[in-house]
């Protein structure tokens, strides 16, 4: 199933009557979900992206703009008639009830033509139930379960009737950090299995890289930008995309460019043909630096720390956004944790260049 | 907290059964009847304590007296109080009995002593009417700690005769102030209908009868005390009602169903309310100046004024109140209620006491000018014959008549039917007697005469009324 | 699950859905505002009865065929409805009762609650387990003993006796204690590093942050003192000590004559008055105390 | 926890506890231990007592409450009131709670006015329920039936085409009796119980709902599966207390009926077990009053009990 949202704007009336500023919650979004296929919507908490979903959902009506699921305008259409699983934050397992019983549950509200007799909901629930490898805890209660058996129950009772789209609020994180990693790979095969057109919500920018087919990047309601994965963290569009994406976070630097050229300080750092002379942000992945003792990009080092794989080189420098800046390069290379400065290169592809005012990003050839 | 609930109960039931176990008897102090001291009253300080109900300006009357005393005996304070009604007495008066903090002196009915008496609090009186022991007294002069034989005759009979009803012959109260039941009758109304006053119940239904069709939206009689009906009618028929000793409750009978079945079937006719049908005294009725009226009101003796209309702005009134005998059944055995309160006297550890509480019911009691003021003041009926030949009340009863002077009429009225009265006996549960057969009469005056289960529902109601007593005693 | 399985749900009517979904919310809009103003109504009906009632002329109350609305408003109701009941003492009884009452049961449970939430002792739990119990017992029970108890304390007809019997509410006791284990533990470790005494601290730190449970309790007894019936009718029904409740239902049941409901509503109206007011005012904390009742489990 | 200092000086709790602990003794302990012994001394009386009367130790007391025809219609009331008006006031409660929980509009007001029968003063209150079922100043007699003024209610009924019904008043049925006492039993118990429910259900979390909606649920299976279900704690609590609370009616029936607990002609028909123990009282009965008093928290405890067991089933979480 498709999903078309068109022009989509929810304003929430404002509640405190001293300030009658409305609050936007989701402004102008247009944008069109693929069938098929897992939709992650990335964005820091109160940018909006649980309103969208409540919105697909039914569960919120827009203030204005348009739905389509496939051809049919579902904007008016409250929730249950529009064939979604919602799988909330919290999960919402009803505590009263068995797991089994949570998962028949939404058989039982089916009517008419839809009814089914009590054998087909108990195979459709156990179906359901053995997708998500819970079906040895049909009778226990939700109380008794953890957290990633309640998730999958959350899930099962959200496929059992067997939704047209898949909804999903921030569903890993109630868990544990290895809980995490095993659910989320778990959400994409059972997405792969099930082919339902999935959204889900999440502001946790690596688990939506990991499994999404596409992301969406919000921001105060604003979509910054979609696109696949590792488009987007290749090609952010914006300041903010670009620090939002990425761990550890990309290095920002104030810099400017003076006959093609980017400085940031005095140091020449790269050539950027065809860029105006203009005050830039200046990103940098931490993966974009190379050691390099002829490098153009000197600063001073604060420290080296070792993990492993990689190696992460802490540096200072007075053009630098944050108090320091973060390299990380492969442990084989060397590196003198007594010298005062270090000197980098950079890799091109992971230097953006940001208009210093709109924060938009300033393109030029990579040669 | 549903644990802790659960807990809770466990221990509460627990501690409940361990007391159970644990309970005593109290030793028994045996009752006796109360001894003089050999010399009398000693003048020592005391303070009597009198529970009375007497309104304000009853207890006017009274203060002028108890001051009058205090100069006699000055070192006996009387510490009079009033509380609430009868019954209040009686409840309070009965539990203060059970800790011993019980008054000197109260106001009582017969069955409130038979209470007390089941602590053997009240303290006979018999030793200190006949003592002859001289008690001084502050001017000097001297008197008997007895009453004379002078007084004693004074008295009227049936009144002081009422102390001895207890069963043993021994005296346990003293009369204080007495009224009756008597028929109070819209006089303006009889004379202009040409109705004649009746004087039996068989002429009472045909006044009602008459009533009835003048004013077919009237009430023709009211009647205030259910229970008094029911007592008074069994002394007119001389039908059962209780005795004193053995088997107590004797009333349910057919001769008494007879009377209840005439009545209700008065009451189907709409004849008659009661105080407890009415829900309130029917003097309300009778004086009604609009909607539902009452021509025949029988009440308290003493509370004629409230049988008056109020008073039109030139103070004469809508119209002229009579007063007559309550009916009879024969009118050759004449039958009336006695009632209002009397005195008894607790008995103390503190012997002194005791005789200083007498001092006082004695001056209260024997005292014609107390008698005759405290009788105008409330409209109850003295108990001493020689208030009768007392100028100031002989001048009052003079003044008799159906309007501003209507408490006058009653006493007058009450003194002419003098010999009628007659009290019920008195022992513990006499007064549930008295209660339940109130409730019973104004349940079957309800109930359908012409209904087929009316027998049965009659029936069913005098036993129920004797079970009731029977639990009581 | 099988690929034949994956039947997405049945294709609907879109348009259909909508309108007939938008109905069904009007319909059950309506009826359950309806229910619920019927059901307000049938609540309120006796208040706006009363104060019908009071306003009308005896002659006007009598009709057969009743007036929603005085035609003559009749304000003497309310003055002959003071002087009949004698509301004005009454009134100023149970205010002493209620403010001595209230206060004394306040430094009494604040102490106890205290020593319950933050000191240790032996039997400590034991002695909490023993008070819950009590509560299970119906009042009745003891109304029995400590009638005959306090008229051997010769208090019958005092305000002691109106004031000291139910001094102790085991339930007050048990709902500050909670509020005061709520308190962390800390401030009270720090005030004790301190130097602060006990009384001090609980002066300075536990009773501001519990005054919302204080205030209910307050409110509460106060409640209690106007609302009691059997026991002042019991012990304390002279003149001079007698409380509102039984004043009233005295005043006319004792009276000779017809009963002028006017003025009896009037003089409902006059006792009821003092409780809408303070729950007009408190109401949270009134809400608040009541529920709290609710969340013991 | 609160136990962390540890105090030396036990004799501080002591002392503030000191003047609760004396009161509970002597108003609390004190006469649950007396009501026990009155209880078992056969025909205890305190006037008696003081008579230097002796009392068996035994069951008479309870015996002869139990026989007693007044008891057992004291009985048959009580919990008559108690089996009709606890489930009809809970679920009124129940359905007002969860209507106005789902209401935006009016919300706080409503909920104001559905809490006012609870600030009110049950006698003067009960007075005017009086009022309003009353028909002032009428005389019966069969043939001789004058109605002067019917009340409010009647009023209504003549209104809507019945017949006046003789609520309360002397010659009125048992029926009418208690159906004026159910209507006033049962407005007078919403308030806390409406309050208790509405406090239960907007702790419920919205997602509940929320996720019923998203699969179609049907708000009446929403409110029997979800609604109800969660909510069960609190029904439990408010039907516990229903119980006991009803157990120990009084002051509506004599806000209503007066002293005389019923009407005129059948005085003491509507008693209750509590208006039962202070008869007794009054006409010092204190052992039968004590054995009517235990009996009566026999019967809170057992329905207690039973009504934790059915919850402890029904219950959930």
């Amino acid at each position: 199933m498709e999903i078309t949202l068109k022009n989509l704007t929810k304003i929430f009336p404002s509640r405190n009557k001293k300030s009658p500023d409305d609050v936007v919650a989701v402004n102008d979004f247009d944008f069109t979900i693929p069938d098929g296929k897992l939709i992650g919507l990335l964005g820091p908490s109160g940018c909006g992206k649980s309103t969208m979903l409540y919105m697909i959902s039914g569960l919120q009506k827009p203030t204005s703009g348009q739905i389509f699921f496939g051809s049919d305008d579902v904007t008016q259409l409250s929730p249950e008639n529009r064939g979604v699983g919602l799988v909330f934050q919290n999960y919402a397992l009803y505590p009263h009830m068995t797991v089994l019983q949570n998962i028949l549950f939404p058989l039982q509200n089916l009517k008419g033509e839809d009814k089914l007799t009590k054998d087909q909901m108990l195979d459709k629930a156990k179906d359901a139930a053995r997708l998500v490898q819970i079906d040895e805890l049909l009778d226990r209660k939700p109380s008794e379960l953890s957290g990633g058996q309640q998730q999958r129950v959350a899930i099962a009772r959200a496929l059992v009737k067997m939704p047209r789209v898949l909804l999903l609020d921030e569903p890993l994180s109630n868990l544990d950090a290895r809980l995490r990693l095993q659910t989320r790979e778990e959400i994409s095969r059972i997405q792969k299995e099930t082919k339902i057109t999935t959204v889900f919500v999440t502001h946790d920018q690596e688990e939506a890289m990991s499994i999404s087919d596409m992301i969406v990047v919000m921001k105060q309601g604003v979509v910054q930008q979609t696109g696949k994965p590792q488009d987007v963290y290749d090609n952010p569009t914006n300041l903010f995309v670009a620090k939002f994406l990425g761990t550890p976070p990309i290095n920002v630097f104030r810099g400017h460019v003076a006959g093609s050229m980017l400085y940031i300080g005095s140091s020449a750092v790269m050539a950027c043909p065809g860029v105006k002379d203009c005050e830039v942000y200046v990103g940098i992945r931490p993966e974009g630096f190379i050691l390099d003792p002829a490098g153009p990009f000197e600063n001073s080092l604060r420290s080296v720390e070792v993990m492993g794989r990689d190696v992460s080189v802490v540096f200072t420098s007075p053009d630098s956004m944050n108090p320091t800046a973060r390299a990380i390069i492969t442990s084989e290379s060397v590196i003198d944790e007594k010298s005062p400065t270090v000197r980098f290169s950079i890799k091109p592809r992971k230097l953006f260049l940001f208009d210093f005012a709109s924060e938009k990003r300033i393109r030029f050839e990579v040669k | 907290m549903k644990k802790t609930l659960l807990t809770a109960i466990l221990l509460a039931a627990a501690v409940l059964m361990l007391f159970a176990g644990g309970s005593g008897e109290k030793k028994a102090t045996a009752a006796s009847n109360f001894e003089v001291p050999e010399v009398g009253y000693d003048g020592s300080p005391v303070t009597v304590r009198f529970y009375h109900t007497m309104g304000t300006n009853l207890s006017d009357v009274l203060n002028l007296y108890i001051e009058e005393f205090s100069k006699i005996y000055p070192n006996i304070t009387i510490a009079a109080e009033q509380v609430g009604s009868y019954d209040d007495v009686r409840d309070q008066v009965s539990t203060e009995i059970t800790v011993g903090s019980q008054p000197n002196i109260a106001y009582c009915y017969p069955d409130h002593v038979a209470l007390y008496n089941l602590a053997g609090a009240v303290a006979t009186l018999d030793s200190l009417i006949d003592s002859q022991i001289a008690v001084k007294r502050a001017d000097g002069t001297q008197e008997i700690l007895g009453l004379t034989d002078a007084q004693k005759a004074d008295f009227i009979e049936g009144y002081y005769n009422e102390g001895r009803q207890f069963g043993d012959g021994l005296m346990y109260t003293m009369p204080f102030s007495k009224s009756t039941e008597v028929l109070y009758y819209n006089k303006t109304f009889f004379d202009a209908n040409g109705l004649t006053v009746p004087t039996t119940w068989d002429e009472m239904e045909e006044v009602c009868a008459k009533i009835k069709a003048i004013d077919p939206t009237s009430i023709p009689l009211g009647y205030d005390s259910e229970a008094n009906w029911f007592i008074t009618m069994t002394e007119q028929l001389k039908t059962p009602y209780t005795s004193a000793s053995g088997d107590h409750f004797l009333f349910n009978t057919e001769e008494n169903k007879k009377f209840v079945e005439r009545f209700s079937s008065w009451y189907d006719k709409g004849y008659l309310t009661t105080q407890q049908l009415y829900g309130a005294y029917t003097s309300g009725l009778f004086t009604s100046e609009t909607g539902v009226k009452s021509y025949m009101s029988i009440g308290s003796s003493a509370g004629a004024t409230h049988q008056r209309p109020a008073a039109l702005a030139d103070g004469s009134y809508p119209f002229q109140v009579g007063i007559a005998s309550i009916p009879q059944a024969d009118a050759s055995n004449p039958k009336a209620i006695s009632q209002g309160p009397s005195v008894c006297i607790f008995k103390k550890a503190n012997a002194q006491e005791v005789v200083a509480s007498w001092l006082f019911v004695k001056f209260l009691t024997t005292s014609v000018d107390f008698q005759a003021e405290f009788s105008m003041a409330s409209g109850y009926v003295p108990v001493l014959k020689s208030v009768g030949s007392n100028e100031a009340y002989a001048a009052f009863l003079a003044k008799a008549d159906g309007a501003k002077y209507i408490s006058a009429l009653s006493a007058k009225i009450c003194l002419e039917q003098e010999r009628s009265y007659y009290t019920s006996p008195a022992f513990n549960g006499s007064s549930t007697a008295r209660d339940q057969v109130g409730a019973l009469l104004s349940k079957c005056l309800t109930l359908n005469t012409s209904s087929a289960t009316f027998k049965a529902d009659l029936d069913k109601a005098f036993q129920t009324a004797i079970e009731e007593c029977e639990y009581n005693n | 699950m099988s690929d034949n399985k994956i039947i997405l749900m049945h294709e609907r009517n879109m348009a259909e859905q909508t309108s007939h979904q938008k109905i069904m919310t009007v319909i059950v809009k309506v009826l359950l505002y309806a229910f619920i103003l019927a059901m307000a109504a049938i609540v309120l009906f006796p208040f706006y009865w009363m104060i019908n009632s009071s306003l009308k002329t005896l002659e006007e109350y009598r009709r057969s065929v009743p007036t929603f609305w005085p035609h003559r408003l009749m304000l003497s109701n309310y003055s002959s409805a003071f002087t009949t009941a004698n509301l004005g003492k009454l009134f100023l009884n149970t205010m002493y009762v209620g403010v001595v009452s209230t206060a004394l049961s306040l430094v009494i449970t604040v102490l106890s609650a205290f020593a319950f939430a933050r000191l240790s002792f032996k039997g400590k739990n034991a002695l909490f387990a023993g008070l819950l119990a009590t509560m299970m017992i119906p009042g009745e029970l003891f109304t029995i003993t400590n009638y005959s108890t306090v008229t051997n304390l010769g208090w019958i007809n005092t305000y002691t006796v109106l004031i000291v019997p139910f001094l102790v509410s085991v339930f007050y006791i048990y709902l500050l204690r909670q509020n005061f284990m709520q308190i962390p533990d800390e401030l009270y470790l720090a005030a004790k590093v301190d130097g602060t005494s006990d009384l001090k601290y609980l002066w300075k730190v536990m009773i501001p942050l519990s005054l919302p449970t204080l205030i209910s309790i307050t409110i509460l007894k106060m409640m209690g003192a106007w609302n009691s019936y059997i026991w002042p009718r019991l012990v304390a029904n002279d003149e001079a000590h007698r409380l509102i409740t039984n004043g009233l239902r005295n005043a006319f049941t004792e009276t000779t004559g017809d009963v002028n409901y006017p003025v009896q509503m009037a003089a409902v109206a006059l006792v009821s008055a003092p409780l809408f007011l303070v729950f007009i005012f408190l109401r949270k904390y009134i809400m608040q105390g009541v529920s709290r009742s609710g969340i013991k489990g | 926890m609160a136990d962390i200092v540890d105090s030396k000086n036990q004799w501080k709790a002591w002392v503030y506890l000191s003047p609760a602990i004396a009161l509970l003794l002597v108003f609390t302990v004190w006469p649950i231990f007396n009501t026990v012994r009155m209880a078992f001394l056969e025909g205890y009386s305190g006037l008696m007592n003081v008579g230097g009367a002796k009392f068996q130790f035994g069951i008479g007391n309870f015996r002869k409450v139990l026989q007693y025809q007044r008891f057992l219609s004291c009985l048959k009331t009580t919990s008559l009131l108690c089996i009709i008006t606890v489930p009809i006031s809970t679920i009124l409660a129940l359905l007002i709670a969860v209507c106005l929980n789902s209401i935006k509009i009016l919300q706080k007001p409503l909920q104001t006015i559905f809490f006012l029968p609870y600030v009110t003063n049950s006698i003067a209150i009960g007075m005017v329920f009086a009022a309003m079922f009353n028909i002032v100043g009428s005389f019966y007699g069969t043939q001789n039936e004058i109605i002067v003024t019917a009340g409010i209610v009647n009023n209504i009924i003549e209104f809507l085409g019945g017949k006046a019904v003789n609520w309360i008043n002397y010659g009125s049925t048992y029926l009418a009796n208690m159906t004026v006492m159910v209507i006033y039993i049962v407005w007078n118990a919403l308030p806390f119980k409406i309050l208790i429910l509405l406090g239960g259900l907007q702790s419920v979390n919205k997602q509940y709902y929320d996720a019923a909606r998203v699969d179609g649920t049907s708000r009446r299976r929403i409110f029997s599966r979800i609604t109800v279900p969660l909510l069960s704690p609190m029904i439990a609590y408010v039907v516990i207390t229903g119980f006991i609370g009803g157990f120990k009616e009084y002051t509506s029936i004599v806000g209503i009926f007066g002293e005389t607990m019923g009407p005129a002609d059948d005085a003491k028909r509507l008693n209750t077990m509590v208006g039962f123990i202070y008869d007794s009282l009054s006409t010092n009965s204190q052992g039968r009053s004590s054995a009517a008093a235990l009996i009566l928290f026999g019967i809170i405890l057992v329905v207690t009990l039973i009504n934790l067991r059915v919850s402890k089933k029904r219950v959930h979480y």
